[in-house]
């Protein structure tokens, strides 16, 4: 009789169920509750409080006749390119080199990783500072006698999302570091004995052999740095609050606008619900593919 | 122990005179090996990073023991000329935060409090929903997860109302369990992640071992897994606790005005609008508060174990 | 006590079909030895066994209880791991108690089995070791060590013994006979070590791309193979084979080629002979003899010498003959050999399907 | 009997708005309240929160807002305990400067309590710089005040300390707005959204004349705080800065005494307007008979001309009375004072008159009008369509 | 071609001294087999002279240079893994020609060894397959691709077969043989498999506890083992051992105990015996002859079926005594058999230092 119920597959238990309610509860209630929650909310004309009417998509239409709506979009999508690639780059060789047995790991542990830990609030003003022209770094050059320096892409509207990047890096590498070195650290001793011996230099073990190991490290570095992108706001609050003008507006920080400052909760939702859905477009055929293979594997 | 430095032996070595006539490499002990070029290109790249990251921390320190006056001269990079700890003591006990003047200190224990259950419990169910995803065949799971990761791209402010709305339902909002239940359900997606993706990379075979020896779910976990998932947990406390503790937004709507987290003076510290602001003591308050994730990241170094699941299995 | 019974078992690995409609009838208290090449399906088996694989089609049934869908743990089998899997994290003791502290065994008594295996294996000095501080054979004795502490109704050992030298394998190997007549469990075992094979089973599998080609005790596998892959496959030296014609006159049977003529009428034929028909005719090297007044002469290629014996390889018209000489000194390479076939002990396989005449 | 608890919600977090919260803080416990301190920095924030809490069911007694039109959806939900009683006691129809009024008084019923008056358009300037300029006198209209940054600019400072900040932007083109496109046309475009007015070549003007104020910013204005800009002014680098009355804080925290080292002027002239901004204290839905009078007790308290006087001599506004005599106010606010007794001169804050999404999409407008390349019959048009929609 | 040489070489691992002063001189061109109990140090040997451990004391040559400090890739060694250590994400054509793509050898010529390797290997159809998803046997011979596509001047084997079934094992065991001719490279093979030791070895040392007890030629080995320890880890089933003392009575010289007296006068004494030296009689099995005219007895007490012989195992006053019977039937158990020693093939040793006599 157990044959009939247990088909599925043979590592299964009620334990395995009940370890996975809090999740299915979560799941149910908070997320795909409050994705439906906004979904609904952005068909209505709410403004500081939901609403229960319905205005069908007057609230998308009115999203996507927003300029600024637009400009965050296109922000969003180079900030993220650039972001992502510089953060898993400067990461993973961080971790590389800090796994060469250097003195003094856990200071330069620490020093890649404090970034995290402080506030952007802060830390973000005093980016704005330093890439301020009149104040920061382009200021201390010309100081130097370099007057030729220049370094003012905060205050040039084609530029200034680069100095988000820079400042995000920043922030986020150390993370990425650690993530990766956790993963570096896990490798059996003997893949890299076996590498030695082959005679692969080190950077190749570690670019041809570690990094496709590194692989599910990777991807969660990489879902990682992605939520941190959509949700990115701290730090164009910080240091630029969207300008000059709207050139580093970002969709997040659209969102919080419309959803405090601006109290208009109908587009907030609207604009959430766009943003879900496109890295819904992005991100799903991806895992898909990836649940298939894994299936595949595995069958 | 790849390549270790074989201490032991290179001192023996060392001792008895015993070098050998030719070696194509010397015995590689700390200092002979420090001034290979390879070893130079690797602390040349490590310095370099470590400037450009410090960079920032420079300006902070420095003006967090500039008078104000100084900083108002705009003199970001220059060393304070008369420097003074006031703006640190102040950030810690004096500044206002609102009717109140007593610095950041008012919060800390609140912090704590949220802290620690929040990062266990958040860790402890990614843990255990990242191993019952990548071990155990559960129906729809993989749905499941899915919806839970897409449910990480949405802004947590979105979902303040519902939230506030359930909690208030049951009973939890503006409570100390409440807020920890909100950082868990926050921390889940990435923490469920992280685990999940650490325990695909580990052989399936000591699962298989450990499943014929009759290990149930719990047992499994608890005695087979969590020991091998040293490394991750590390990443997964650097990780909360540097989420939890600078949290600002959910310890201050959910925690309710008995338990507000530390961050929240730090907030009404650094971030007014219309009154004026004391840049050291920000920098100082900022500086401060970020001193306990910064202790773990100093301390973690020790758990990030090497080769683990060494030994483990042939392949 | 439990019986193993697997009908029809078929299962796809990564879009392979590994087994395929394979039945096995392992009777309760027998120890079965699992035999084949590297690659046909024994591990996979093992593990389809244990509860670790999903079965496409088919069912097994332990103890007389359908287990095709039970959980490993429920189906009172313990398993020692081609690939080890010894727990990393724990040392030789927990690696070994492990399983008997989730049953819940009570503590004296683990302590008393571990002592016991670790006694048995030699690995006393070691209990205090993680796994990666271990030797290729400290490490498979501890895996071996994990499995028999659990004391199963049915043990599977997946080449338990190959990391080991040849003392502590022939010490092993009859301390795993005794356990197997102490304990009264059913035992499937892996290995491709045939005089393992031969000394331990009752009964043996030769199975070959998923498929079981005979199941017979060792001697008669080993005496009558079903076909001339098992015939091959069995023994070292291989089986000398040589290919010719039967030629049917009445009541006698001649084997014949170019190079040899045989009068097999003795040979007890499944079915009747039937005349031309191609066939292989094998003989094992013992039952080769070099003796000065063989009919037949090699030239002497290669001599190995084997402690207690040497085998002898002799070139007959562009073929290797392996010959088994018990004697002392063997004669110099090079030399002409005479030798002469044991008649009496002759296989004859069908050149087409291969199989036993 | 038990002290009257209140909880409040507000954002006055710094040095200098801790110690005017105080003044309502004490004057609230001498009167037999128990004052719970609830300071959360950030407008939107602390806003946030209250609306979260009054979600909850935890909601304070008393939460800070903007004296605008952004507590109106609460009151619509029937969030809000309205203070009318306080009202009448304290005559507040007759004291209190008409748009404060119409901002707090929804469908007959007065739903805040008004505990000053911003004025967002100051004009600081620093002494040391227009000396250094040789600018003798204040300027007395919009070209004079065009030449007077000219000059300073000659004198290699930077004539206008500004922060590129969306908001920073939208006050200072308010400002502005008021002097140069004067009281009319500002009303008819912010109050009554009259798109013809916008269209208007006067409004044109100011747009062309808000532009002009560009070429008097430095490099480094993009993203500055304003406080950053008004350190410029303080440390003399800059000449002018226009900003609310709160940056007489920065000022004080330098030592810089006003009318000494720097000076402030709200408009040019003796009959330019004066913006009206300002905080107010809602009052959450309670039927608790304790937390009403609590309610009551603090809206007559921080309504209470003493205590008027007290917190805005240290938060740098003025009373939202105007039966007050203040002397002991600083001259800006002095002046300030002075100004809106006159009701000619009275002029609501662009907040009060247009709701919060439509404000800030004239913020962007505004923002990209500053910062693009853009023509002013563009913006105009932008301007025009997000006053619309 | 290349020589190793090792001199006082010690070996410390996890705080335990694994090696300990050991020297061992292998030619140019040498087969060298090592021998020796499960965690003797075998492994460790190599890895060492891989370059993989770092040496506390000694000195490694390899090709008359002094290599104890230089890089593995410097070294012009190739090392199978007992463990395999193949590389998880690579599959098996990558695997094998990893190395040689970073040396920049010419793709061709990659493309021709893999080829071949794969050939020997029969991996042919597996070259695309990922490490975790081939069978143990099939990961080994990957591990020994990857080794031998190297075409260095010295191949280390750590225990390179044990995982593949008796036929392919004989079958690699000679392509390896015919590798090392062809190659003329170095080769130290460790094995467990005493028919590989034989028949692959120019020499073969016997390490026991990081020390070689001996190290000479197999037949040197097997006839006269240097100690009771080599004696009784060689061979299988293992020597017959009796304890007892010498008599000397003039030219002759007896051994004796209780239940046996022989005539030990032909045995070549390494220095003159002395009479009551308290020593060990051994006798391997295949010296052992079951006859009816045997002067001693025993109780049969167990038969090993071998296939082309049976193993007699005779108790003899409490100790049993192994017997090897190369006739076709063995007598029934528990049956009595008499039994001779051929006492042209005893061994002696001393029964306090275990050396021989
Ligand atoms: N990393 C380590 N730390 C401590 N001890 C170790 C370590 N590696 C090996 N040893 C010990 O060193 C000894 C020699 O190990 P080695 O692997 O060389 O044995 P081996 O001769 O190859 O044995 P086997 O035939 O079982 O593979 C063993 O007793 C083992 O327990
Ligand atoms: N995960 C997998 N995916 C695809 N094919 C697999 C997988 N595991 C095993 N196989 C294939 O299935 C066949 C049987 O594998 P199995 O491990 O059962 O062999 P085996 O008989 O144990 O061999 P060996 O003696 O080499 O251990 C092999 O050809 C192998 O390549
Ligand atoms: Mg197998
Ligand atoms: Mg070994």
């Amino acid at each position: 009789m157990a044959s009939m119920i247990r088909r599925s597959g043979a590592a299964t238990s009620v334990a395995a169920y009940a370890a996975l309610a809090p999740m299915a509860v979560t799941v149910l209630l908070c997320y795909l509750g409050t994705m439906v929650w906004t979904a609904r909310v952005s068909t209505t004309s709410a403004r500081t409080f939901p609403a229960d009417d319905f205005v069908g998509l007057a609230q998308y239409v009115k999203l996507f006749d927003n300029d600024r709506w637009l400009v965050s979009l296109h922000n969003i999508g180079i900030y993220g390119g650039l972001f992502i690639a510089a953060s898993l780059v400067a990461g993973f060789l961080l971790a590389v080199f800090i796994d060469q047995k250097v003195m003094a790991e856990g200071v330069l542990r620490t020093v890649f990783l404090y970034p995290y830990a402080m506030s952007f609030v802060a830390t973000g003003l005093v980016w704005q500072w330093m890439l301020n022209p009149e104040l920061g770094l382009q200021a201390v050059l010309q100081q130097w006698g370099f007057s030729g320096a220049r370094f003012d892409w905060i205050v040039d509207q084609d530029m200034v999302i680069y100095t988000v990047v820079i400042a995000t890096v920043w922030q986020a590498a150390g993370l990425v570091m650690a993530l990766l070195l956790s993963g570096l650290r896990g490798i059996d001793e003997e893949i890299w004995k076996a590498a030695r011996i082959d005679g692969i230099p080190r950077w190749r073990v570690y670019v041809s052999i570690v990094l496709p190991m590194l692989g599910p490290s990777l991807s969660t570095a990489f879902v990682l740095l992605f939520v941190m992108v959509v949700k990115l706001f701290d730090a164009v609050v910080a240091m630029t609050q969207g300008g000059p003008g709207t050139a580093s507006e970002v969709p997040a920080k659209f969102i919080m606008d419309y959803l405090f400052g601006r109290a208009n909760l109908g587009l907030a939702s609207a604009a959430s619900i766009v943003l879900l859905l496109t890295v819904l477009a992005i991100v799903a055929p991806v895992y898909y593919a990836k649940n298939r293979a894994g299936r595949r594997m595995e069958a | 122990m790849r390549g270790a430095g074989g201490a032991p032996g290179e001192a023996a070595l060392a001792q008895s005179g015993k070098q050998p006539p030719s070696p194509a490499r010397p015995p590689r002990s700390g200092w002979a090996r420090a001034f290979t070029p390879a070893r130079l290109g690797v602390y040349g790249f490590l310095m370099m990073a470590a400037l450009f990251f410090l960079l920032p921390l420079y300006v902070m320190v420095a003006t967090s023991v500039k008078p104000m006056e100084e900083i108002r001269l705009g003199a970001l990079f220059a060393l304070p000329v008369a420097p003074t700890f006031e703006p640190w003591r102040a950030a810690w006990q004096s500044a206002c935060t609102g009717l109140e003047c007593s610095g950041i200190q008012g919060g800390f224990w609140n912090s704590v409090r949220i802290v620690v259950p929040s990062a266990v419990l958040s860790i402890l169910v990614g843990a255990v929903n990242g191993y019952a995803l990548s071990f155990w065949r559960i129906r729809g799971a993989s749905v499941l997860f899915g919806v839970l990761m897409a449910g990480a791209f949405i802004p947590a402010q979105v979902m303040l109302y519902p939230m506030v709305r359930m909690l208030a339902a049951a009973d939890l909002f503006g409570t100390l369990p409440g807020v920890v239940l909100v950082h868990t359900v926050f921390g889940m997606p990435v923490m469920t992640l992280l685990f999940r993706n650490y325990y695909a990379a580990l052989p399936q075979e000591l699962f298989k071992a450990a499943r014929i020896d009759g290990g149930g779910f719990w047992r499994i976990f608890f005695e087979l897994m969590l020991p091998m998932s040293v490394p991750v947990v590390v990443v997964a406390l650097i990780m909360q606790v540097t989420g939890i503790w600078n949290d600002f937004l959910l310890g201050l709507v959910f925690a309710g005005t008995e338990n507000l987290p530390m961050t929240v003076q730090l907030n009404n510290i650094i971030n007014t609008t219309t009154g004026e602001r004391l840049y050291n003591v920000n920098m100082a308050a900022t500086i401060l508060t970020s001193l306990v994730p910064l202790t773990l990241y100093f301390v973690s170094g020790r758990w990030f174990v090497r080769g683990i699941a060494s030994g483990a299995v042939k392949g | 006590m439990a019986n193993v019974a697997i009908r029809n078992l078929q299962i796809t690995l990564g879009g392979n079909r590994v087994i395929d409609q394979l039945n096995l009838d392992v009777q309760a208290g027998e120890f079965v030895v699992l035999l084949g090449p590297s690659g046909c399906g024994k591990s996979t088996l093992l593990h389809t066994i244990a509860g670790l694989n999903d079965v496409s089609d088919g069912s097994i049934e332990i103890g007389g209880r359908d287990m095709t869908w039970a959980d490993p743990k429920d189906r009172g089998i313990s398993l020692v791991f081609q690939s080890y899997a010894l727990y990393p994290t724990m040392d030789v003791e927990k690696n070994m108690s492990f399983g008997l502290r989730i049953n819940g065994t009570p503590k004296a008594e683990i302590a008393r089995r571990v002592q016991r295996a670790a006694d048995m294996l030699h690995l006393q000095p070691l209990l205090k070791r993680k796994p990666a501080n271990l030797s290729g054979g400290q490490r498979q004795r501890v895996a071996i060590g994990r499995a028999i502490v659990r004391e199963a109704d049915v043990f599977l050992f997946d080449e338990p013994l190959s990391n080991l030298d040849a003392k502590l394998r022939t010490e092993l190997r009859r301390e795993l006979k005794q356990l197997h007549r102490q304990l009264g469990a059913t035992m499937i075992y892996v290995t491709h070590d045939q005089v393992e094979a031969m000394t331990l089973a009752g009964r043996m599998a030769v199975m070959r791309g998923g498929v079981i080609q005979q199941y017979d005790t060792p001697a008669n596998v080993y005496h009558t193979p079903a076909n001339l892959f098992v015939a091959t496959f069995l023994g070292s030296p291989g089986m000398n084979l040589f290919r010719g014609r039967l030629a049917v006159h009445g009541a006698s049977v001649m084997f014949a080629n170019e190079h040899m003529q045989f009068d097999v009428s003795a040979y007890p034929f499944a079915d009747a002979p039937v005349s031309g028909q191609a066939c292989v005719l094998g003989v094992r090297p013992e039952d080769v003899s070099a003796i000065n007044d063989g009919a037949l002469a090699g030239r002497l290629t290669l001599v190995e010498e084997m402690g207690n014996h040497h085998v002898l390889w002799l070139d007959f018209h562009g073929s290797q003959v392996a010959c088994i000489l018990n004697g002392q000194d063997a004669p110099a390479a090079e030399a002409t050999v005479a030798f002469r076939l044991n008649t009496e002990r002759l296989h004859l396989f069908d050149e087409a399907s291969e199989q036993r005449l | 009997q038990q002290p009257l608890k209140a909880n409040v919600i507000h954002w006055w977090t710094s040095g200098g708005e801790s110690a005017a919260v105080r003044q309502f803080a004490d004057a609230y416990n001498k009167a037999g309240g128990l004052w719970v301190d609830n300071a959360i920095a950030g407008a939107d924030q602390a806003r946030a929160t209250t609306i979260n809490r009054i979600v909850g069911g935890t909601a304070p007694v008393a939460a800070q807002f903007n004296t605008s039109k952004q507590f109106r959806d609460i009151v619509e939900q029937g969030m809000l305990n309205n203070v009318d009683d306080v009202a009448a006691q304290g005559k507040w129809d007759q004291v209190l400067p008409q748009p404060i009024l119409d901002a707090i008084r929804i469908n007959g019923h007065y739903y805040a309590a008004p505990v000053n008056i911003h004025m967002p358009g100051w004009f600081f300037y620093s002494k040391p710089a227009f000396k250094k300029a040789g600018i003798a006198a204040e300027p007395q209209n919009w070209e004079e005040f065009i030449a007077a940054l000219g000059k300073l600019k000659s004198a290699g400072l930077v004539p206008l300390a500004f922060g590129g900040q969306v908001w920073q932007e939208k006050i200072t083109f308010d400002a502005v707005f008021a002097v140069v496109g004067g009281r009319d046309l500002y009303l008819k475009v912010y109050r009554d959204h009259d798109q013809a007015a916008i269209k208007s070549d006067a409004f044109k003007q100011v747009l062309v004349q808000f532009k002009r104020l560009r070429g008097f910013v430095d490099a480094g204005s993009p993203g500055r705080n304003w406080n950053d800009a008004t350190a410029m002014v303080v440390s003399g680098k800059a000449g002018v800065q226009i900003m609310g009355d709160w940056a007489k804080g920065e000022f004080a925290a330098a030592n810089l005494v006003a009318g000494k080292d720097y000076g402030c002027f709200p408009g040019f002239g003796p009959k330019s307007p004066y913006m009206v901004a300002g905080d107010a204290f809602v009052f959450p839905k309670s039927n608790k008979a304790d937390v009403v009078k609590a309610q009551k007790l603090l809206a007559s308290v921080v309504t209470a001309p003493a205590s008027q006087v007290a917190f805005s001599a240290r938060k740098g506004s003025i009373p939202a009375r105007l039966d007050i005599d203040g002397a002991g106010l600083d001259q800006c606010a002095q002046l300030g004072l002075s100004i809106i007794k006159d009701k000619s001169r009275q002029l609501p804050n662009p907040e009060m008159l247009v709701p919060p999404d439509q404000n800030g999409a004239l913020q962007d407008v505004l923002t990209n009008f500053w910062n693009r390349n853009q023509a002013a019959e563009d913006a105009q048009k932008a301007f025009a369509a997000a006053l619309k929609g």
